[in-house]
């Protein structure tokens, strides 16, 4: 049984190699680590590709059964096989069709889905920001002020709101930030530690 | 475990190698040195810090209590589960949009295993959307296993954990759609989170779900509170699923992870006392806190 | 009116009429934005990964290059069960590098800095309220012990700072989404329906 | 239902028809109104007036399609800076739908604008896959990463890349970005191999960054729009930013008025529960 071991240890040495090269100026050191780097980035590009060669087959059994909604899983299937087919054809350069797919369909799409949160921010807002305690006041009170004091109508309805809104940003959620931020990278640094010796094997699945 | 006496063997000797680098350095102090002397402030903060969370990792290993403060949002959790069973509907859980080396896609799933035995115990229905093929992987695995545990290995269904979409707009776009459709009971958003986050929990609340979220994704966060009922802020999700899953190593990460707060903030206190009352060595005291 | 940027329009107002209620047409747009985001970049990655990363500086002579192609080829062994193991080492390497590179990025970039940078003079206001900003809020997030007598305190005041950047938060996205709405609207009536110049 | 109620209790759809017709409305009546430049937004254009012309700089496109409304006015005000004090551009991006393209885009309209060549003011790299390992491999050589630009030319045959090799070598990074790889150029680029660091970046990312922009871990900070709006001021060219921020006015407007609604509706009614 050799399969457990030596995921691991190569795990374990590309991050200790990582740490290394992170405290030494020497050159040789350095050509080595560029040149590894490089290698983590090509990898890399493989994982992503498996990423979209695995997903290729989802779906099926819906149509084959012809479950409900099947029609729109051909749909998808349709639209996946085109992005496919044409982006390892013809690559994705001005005047592929998969270029044109991204420019049309997707790309407007993607801003469409993402603006709908100008919607929505305004429903959950109006629902959820009532002054029931303390914390929520502080929360909604913050938001109106900041909001009135990056547009140009807050700067006429007082002059002082835009340096206020600074003052906000600068000294309070500053320090907040600065706290959520030290936290959160000690809690990075603890799950990068946890993988680099292997006691976080999850990314690997049981089996 | 000789594996890990191996590994942290190694480890030692590495580190040992690099602190007899810094006495190497002075001498030739070639531009070029083995060892950034810039950097001991680094290395001593990294010994200490690694050093901490193996020591609390190991420690709860041997089976001392580790004790986690209650969180709200955790009972929510199995409320939820009970909701959807009661109502006969669905209970959706995404891991968040992350890739499987994010810290938060582990906690996620370390929850999912928790709630995915809950479902299976009570034959509640369960749907996990996954954005990424390798966590897709990953949560299969523990949704599978979690019903071989519950004692109910032919209900697992290998649908309930989905692949919808390569992209987290038209994931989201798929989501929604699901959401509207199927009507689940509950909702559970654990894991990194971005922009999709309140999109699929507007969407969410307008279908008419209780929803339970958490990431550590700051910005995120604000409009999680607000279409949610239940938010895990920032690291209480790690704490979450330290808690819930009981394994060793969060607990000890969790625990070690607090004592380096008290730690930062004495200093902190120390270093912001030192300068405000002008004492002497406070530039050289900060000085040993500063990156070149 | 371009027929081209009809098509994207019309794609554009199905996914707004998600806003109203679940419909069809959205359906349709759902299924085709979900497998067109199947492609996702993958001719790009074969071109500037596989072509010129690793291909070309291959047969150009840095035969080294090698190891990550077929750590790259191992990484499909995931498609076969037996051999699935394999694609764990190619996973391995990746993801542990990275968290090599993770675990000084976060102590060395962000926490060093980060907090000597809290080192301040406490005698103004801003001074005071940052360095009890950071340490409150660190210590909301200290679950070793129930958030009782001072640390309860220190850990609400805690919370007051980070609703406040919460808010601060909500207030700056607000712009940000408004200004993709305004990006889209633009498009809707300048570029496809030309009601304004 | 009492008028408290319906206060409290809006279908949704009215919300989001009110927000519809706040953002169109504007584009009929034009407005615009002189923008006010914040210190962090001036001290990104005084870090960049303060180089010697002929600098190079270095002006990641870490973007998507989906934010370009938001992000598109401040990276090109910022390039056109960078081409007004004729500094050089290294550009490149690491994200890999539609970043590469975006930052050829930009580049090639706005250096033909100023008549700048490729390959001799301005490069776009392209695009490589893995973040973390594309910025610490830069570190120690950009060609050990990009062995050449984006559409296949190595580097050495580029001009502007004689000179260039690793952070050292160029004077400024103007970080452009709608995610969190800015913290990334922050934490490696910059406390790593010492770069100086300016954001240009979605309102969205902006709260987080003044922790840094407080440790002098960052220069400066672009926020969304306004952000964009300011710097357009700065430079004297007011365009796509200044004229988007006409509209974000009145849909700021509707959005408070619909918190305050709910909130008188939810005090009133507090207050009648208090009452009986």
């Amino acid at each position: 049984m050799m399969r457990g071991p030596i995921p691991v240890a190569v795990a374990f040495l590309a991050g200790i190699f990582m740490v290394i090269s992170f405290f030494s100026t020497n050159p040789a050191i350095e050509r080595v680590s560029g040149d590894f780097l490089n290698w983590v980035s090509i990898v890399s590009g493989f994982t992503i590709l498996l990423g979209v060669v695995s997903i290729a087959h989802a779906n099926w059994s819906k149509i084959q059964r012809r479950k409900e909604g099947w029609p729109y899983a051909v749909v998808l299937r349709v639209f996946r096989a085109g992005m496919l087919v044409s982006g390892f054809s013809e690559g994705v350069e001005t005047g592929t069709v998969y270029d044109w797919l991204f420019t049309n369909l997707q790309a407007p799409m993607m801003t469409t889905m993402f603006s709908m949160l100008a919607f929505f921010i305004a429903s959950a807002a109006y629902r959820a920001f009532r002054a029931r305690t303390l914390q929520a006041t502080l929360l909604l009170v913050t938001a109106i002020i900041v909001m009135l004091g990056r547009i140009p109508v807050g700067q006429a309805i007082n002059s002082n709101l835009p340096d206020v809104t600074n003052w906000i940003m600068a000294v309070p959620n500053m320090a907040a930030q600065r706290g959520i931020i030290i936290g959160a990278a000690l809690g990075a640094a603890a799950t990068a530690l946890r993988i680099i010796l292997g006691l976080e094997r999850t990314y690997m699945g049981r089996g | 475990m000789c594996g890990d006496t191996t590994r942290y063997a190694v480890t030692a000797a590495v580190i040992v190698a690099l602190l007899a680098c810094p006495a190497a350095a002075q001498e030739t102090e070639s531009p070029g040195s083995l060892f950034n002397t810039d950097r001991v402030n680094a290395l001593l903060l990294m010994l200490a810090f690694c050093g901490a969370v193996l020591y609390f990792i190991r420690s709860s290993q041997r089976g001392k209590e580790m004790y986690i403060r209650p969180l709200p949002g955790l009972e929510a959790v199995e409320d939820g589960v009970g909701r959807a069973t009661e109502m006969g509907r669905t209970v959706l859980f995404i891991p968040g949009t992350g890739d499987i080396d994010q810290a938060e896609t582990f906690a996620g799933l370390a929850v999912l295993g928790k709630i995915a035995k809950i479902t299976a115990r009570y034959d509640t229905p369960l749907m996990v959307p996954c954005l990424y093929p390798m966590p897709l992987a990953a949560a299969s695995e523990v949704v599978r296993e979690a019903y071989t545990d519950a004692g109910k290995p032919d209900a697992f269904k290998p649908d309930m954990v989905r692949y919808m979409a390569g992209e987290s707009f038209g994931f989201s776009a798929a989501v929604n759609g699901w959401m509207m459709r199927e009507k689940p009971a509950t909702n559970i958003f654990l894991g990194q989170f971005h922009a999709e986050s309140l999109l699929m929990a507007e969407t969410g609340n307008a279908a008419g779900a209780i929803q339970i979220a958490g990431t550590a994704q700051p910005e995120q966060l604000p409009f999680f509170i607000a279409a949610c009922d239940y938010t895990l802020i920032g690291e209480e999700l790690y704490a979450a699923s330290a808690y819930l899953s009981k394994e060793p190593k969060y607990l000890g990460a969790v625990k070690a992870q607090d004592i380096f707060k008290i730690t930062l903030t004495v200093l902190i206190l120390a270093g912001a006392l030192f300068t405000t009352f002008d004492a002497g060595w406070a530039e050289t005291f900060r000085s040993w806190f500063e990156v070149h | 009116m371009d027929p081209v940027t009809t098509l994207t329009a019309l794609f554009t107002l199905a996914i707004y009429s998600f806003l109203y209620r679940d419909n069809p047409v959205y359906r349709f747009a759902e299924h085709v934005f979900a497998g067109l985001s199947a492609g996702y970049y993958s001719g790009l990655i074969f071109q500037s990964v596989l072509v010129q990363q690793l291909w070309q500086p291959l047969i150009g002579g840095k035969l080294w290059l090698i190891v990550p192609g077929i750590l790259g080829v191992l990484t499909f062994a995931r498609l076969s069960t037996k051999w699935s193991w394999l694609s764990r080492v190619a996973l391995a390497f990746v993801i542990g590098a990275n968290a090599g590179i993770l675990l000084m990025q976060q102590l060395h970039g962000l926490v060093l800095p980060q907090v000597a940078e809290t080192m301040i003079n406490m005698g103004t206001i801003k001074g005071l309220l940052v360095v009890v900003g950071v340490i409150s809020t660190l210590m909301y997030f200290y679950f070793s012990k129930p958030h009782k007598g001072a640390l309860g305190v220190i850990a609400n005041v805690g919370m007051w700072f980070i609703m406040i950047s919460f808010g601060a938060h909500f207030g700056y996205t607000v712009m940000a989404r408004v200004s993709l709405l305004i990006g889209r609207v633009q498009f809707l009536v300048i570029d496809w329906l030309h009601l304004v110049d | 239902m009492s008028w408290t109620a319906h206060l409290t209790s809006f279908d949704r759809r009215w919300i989001y028809l009110l927000i519809a017709l706040s953002v169109i409305l504007p584009m009929f009546f034009p407005v615009s109104f002189p923008e006010r430049v914040t210190e962090q937004t001036r001290s990104v254009y005084d870090a960049m007036e303060a180089l010697p012309e002929g600098s190079t700089i270095m002006i990641p496109f870490e973007i998507w399609p989906s934010t370009l409304p938001e992000t598109e006015p401040l990276a090109r005000a910022a390039v056109r800076h960078a081409f007004m004090r004729n500094f050089k551009i290294v550009s490149l991006s690491n994200i890999g739908a539609g970043g590469p393209s975006i930052t050829e885009r930009v580049l090639r309209e706005e250096g033909d604008a100023f008549g700048k060549i490729y390959g001799v003011d301005y490069v776009n790299l392209g695009f490589k896959a893995n973040y973390l390992a594309v910025l610490t491999g830069m570190g120690t050589s950009i060609r050990s990463i990009y062995p050449t630009d984006h559409s296949g030319t190595p580097l050495d045959s580029l001009p502007i890349m004689q000179t260039v090799d690793r952070y050292d070598d160029v004077q400024f990074v103007f970080a452009i970005s709608d995610n969190a790889t800015i913290e990334y150029w922050i934490s490696i680029v910059g406390a790593r191999f010492g770069a100086k660091i300016g954001a240009g970046v979605t309102a969205v990312m902006a709260p987080k960054l003044f922790a840094y922009l407080d440790a002098g871990q960052l220069v400066g900070i672009l926020g969304g729009m306004k952000g964009g709006a300011e710097y357009e001021k700065l430079i004297n060219r007011p365009e796509w930013a200044t004229r988007g921020m006409g509209a974000q006015s009145l849909v700021h407007l509707v959005i408070i008025a619909f918190i305050v609604l709910g909130n008188i509706g939810f005090i009133a009614s507090r207050r009648n529960k208090a009452a009986e």
